[in-house]
């Protein structure tokens, strides 16, 4: 399946990500989510960017939000606007999932 | 477009969230929902209860007497009656030290013919594949 | 273009994904798309009007009644509103209350489910 | 016997933190302790008069009821409350609305503060 | 101090409870806090039991909810009540912590 | 009873709940308190940030851009003007690499004198023993 899965917490209550399996997924950090693209907890990357095969997002707005720009986010993170959101669950993928 | 399935996906445990129980209540739900749909349409729920949620599951919940409030237990029970799938993770049971006898098996007592159905995370994952859409919670 | 639902169930003022699922309705939209929302849980604190828009707190209702305004389908979850005390005059002008059976109908047609079932 | 101040800031339906607080007010009460409570956030949903008790729903407008009948001083955060759409008139009789000044000030002089400032 | 800090999270977000001291700590499991009382994920008691020089106690009203009795707690864990959890504010403690 | 010490205790980042701003806009509400007050009695928070809380205190949050909401940035700003005092978690700061330039060390712009103290948690388990009520966000 093609899932864009949504994080939005910094410390998460589920390992629902680590488990699912999709030939296409796309993993858009946003809300709280967005720490995982910035922070390097005990100077590591979140083990959110290890998930293999994932493509991962982080929603600018939230971001900045946070007092955070592109210039501390993870290179493995590409950042991205509401629009850009639509457009991944509209034609990219084909099922979402809020985690 | 026939039937949709749909799978309702609950993670966490219960009671410290509304949520747990409004996938039970959403997915209940679709026994009703013809009234907004084309002839010849419907949807098909399934509900698994996955990591923390299969917590749901475990048997004698006394929220009603405790607290006046309908158990998780009732409403898994109620799905059960209505012929609604509720799948519970075994691994997850294993990891969180749960025997079968701990938890909801069937509603017999209501009348319901159909069983939980203890399954292990691959037959979720390809629940999750076939499905047209997932459902969180 | 294609029909997206969205499901909501987070409170008005919190985890501010009720502001999320606003300015993502909002956003495709712009892009042509035809957006259902569905409220329920928490989310049905949508469903009681004047609310203050202090500065301190989330506001969705101005941008609400802009996106029903333009087409935006949306409907709360009528029990989940009763039970908090919204009644059938507490709620906004274009917003429908209705059983959880509108919300499963609608994922029968809907190009994209977009369940945002977190708090 | 003593005093307790309970501040509260969970949702109506949901965490059922606020099952438990009015729960505990009631044993604090039983004991023969004087409560007061101070709902902020989003638990100023118990200011919304005319809550249907569906069993599917916490409820806790009756327990409230009673705790006030019988000396509890109840207060809700009138700014959270504005913001949510809870107006004057929509508040459950005996529950006071003020500024957040008001739980500042019961910390002075109260023997407990039980402040349960979780979702 | 004395100090009776409240768990109402069986996923935990914030690790005050392990950084605190207090010459008396009384920990209170209550909501789904109780699931530290009865789960030993992995076969091993919760993290939370660990915590040095602590009494443990669980609301018995939020285990029955869950579908637990006394006979799956715990031994480190007292089973109480409400009318227990004022007399413990209000007299064994002296402050109060909702983590 | 004279001047009564408050502890208000951020343990979690800002935005995904309502409590960080509660705190601090709780704490802020002791300078109106005094009408609810007898002659003399005063209460004297601090508010402290640890753990995660300590993300509060990023700079340059956009949330009244994004958002059309006060940032949790501004509260903090207004508690310094009014003098009261905010700490940050140093040993937090340093576990989710944050250096002092990125967080907000005063308010100058207001007019505040007070400046954000770094601190460590040693001294927060001081504060907590010396204050009559601890208030955990």
């Amino acid at each position: 399946m093609k899932l864009a899965a949504f994080l939005s917490d910094w410390r998460r209550t589920e390992d629902s990500l680590e488990r699912i399996k999709a030939e296409k997924l796309g993993v858009i950090l946003v809300g709280n989510g967005i720490y995982h693209a910035v922070i390097k907890e005990g100077g590591k990357d979140s083990p959110v960017l290890s998930k293999a095969g994932a493509t991962f997002y982080a929603l600018s707005d939230d971001l900045e939000t946070r007092g955070y720009t592109a210039a501390n986010v993870n290179s493995k993170v590409k950042l991205i606007s509401y629009g850009d959101i639509v457009d991944l669950i509209m034609s990219e993928y084909e099922k979402t999932a809020w985690l | 477009m026939g039937a949709v399935k749909l799978l309702f996906v609950v993670q966490r445990p219960p009671y410290k969230s509304e949520n747990p129980r409004l996938a039970l209540t959403h997915a209940i739900a679709s026994q009703t929902a013809e009234i907004y749909m084309d002839e010849g349409d419907s949807v098909v729920p399934t509900v698994v209860l996955v990591g923390d949620g299969v917590l749901n599951a475990v048997k004698n919940q006394q929220a009603m007497k405790l607290y006046g409030v309908t158990s998780t237990e009732s409403h898994i029970k109620n799905s059960l009656l209505i012929d609604m799938p509720i799948w519970v993770c075994k691994e997850d049971m294993a990891r969180l030290g749960l025997k079968e006898d701990q938890m909801i098996t069937d509603a017999e007592e209501l009348g319901a013919e159909l069983k939980t159905k203890f399954v292990s995370y691959a037959d979720i994952q390809k629940e999750m594949e076939s499905v047209k859409h997932l459902l969180f919670f | 273009m294609a029909e997206l639902t969205i499901g909501v169930f987070s409170s008005l003022v919190g985890s501010m994904s009720l502001d999320f699922s606003f300015k993502l309705a909002e956003a495709a939209m712009a892009k042509g798309h035809k957006v259902n929302m569905w409220l329920s849980g928490n989310a049905v604190m949508m469903a009681k009007k004047g609310q203050k828009a202090f500065k301190d707190y989330s506001h969705n209702e101005k941008r609400m009644k802009e996106l029903i305004g333009k087409g935006m389908e949306i409907t709360v979850c009528e029990a989940c509103a009763e039970a908090r005390g919204y009644h059938k005059e507490d709620t906004p002008e274009g917003m429908k209350r209705a059983s959880m059976d509108w919300y499963l109908a609608k994922t029968v047609k809907t190009d994209r489910l977009f369940h945002i079932g977190g708090e």
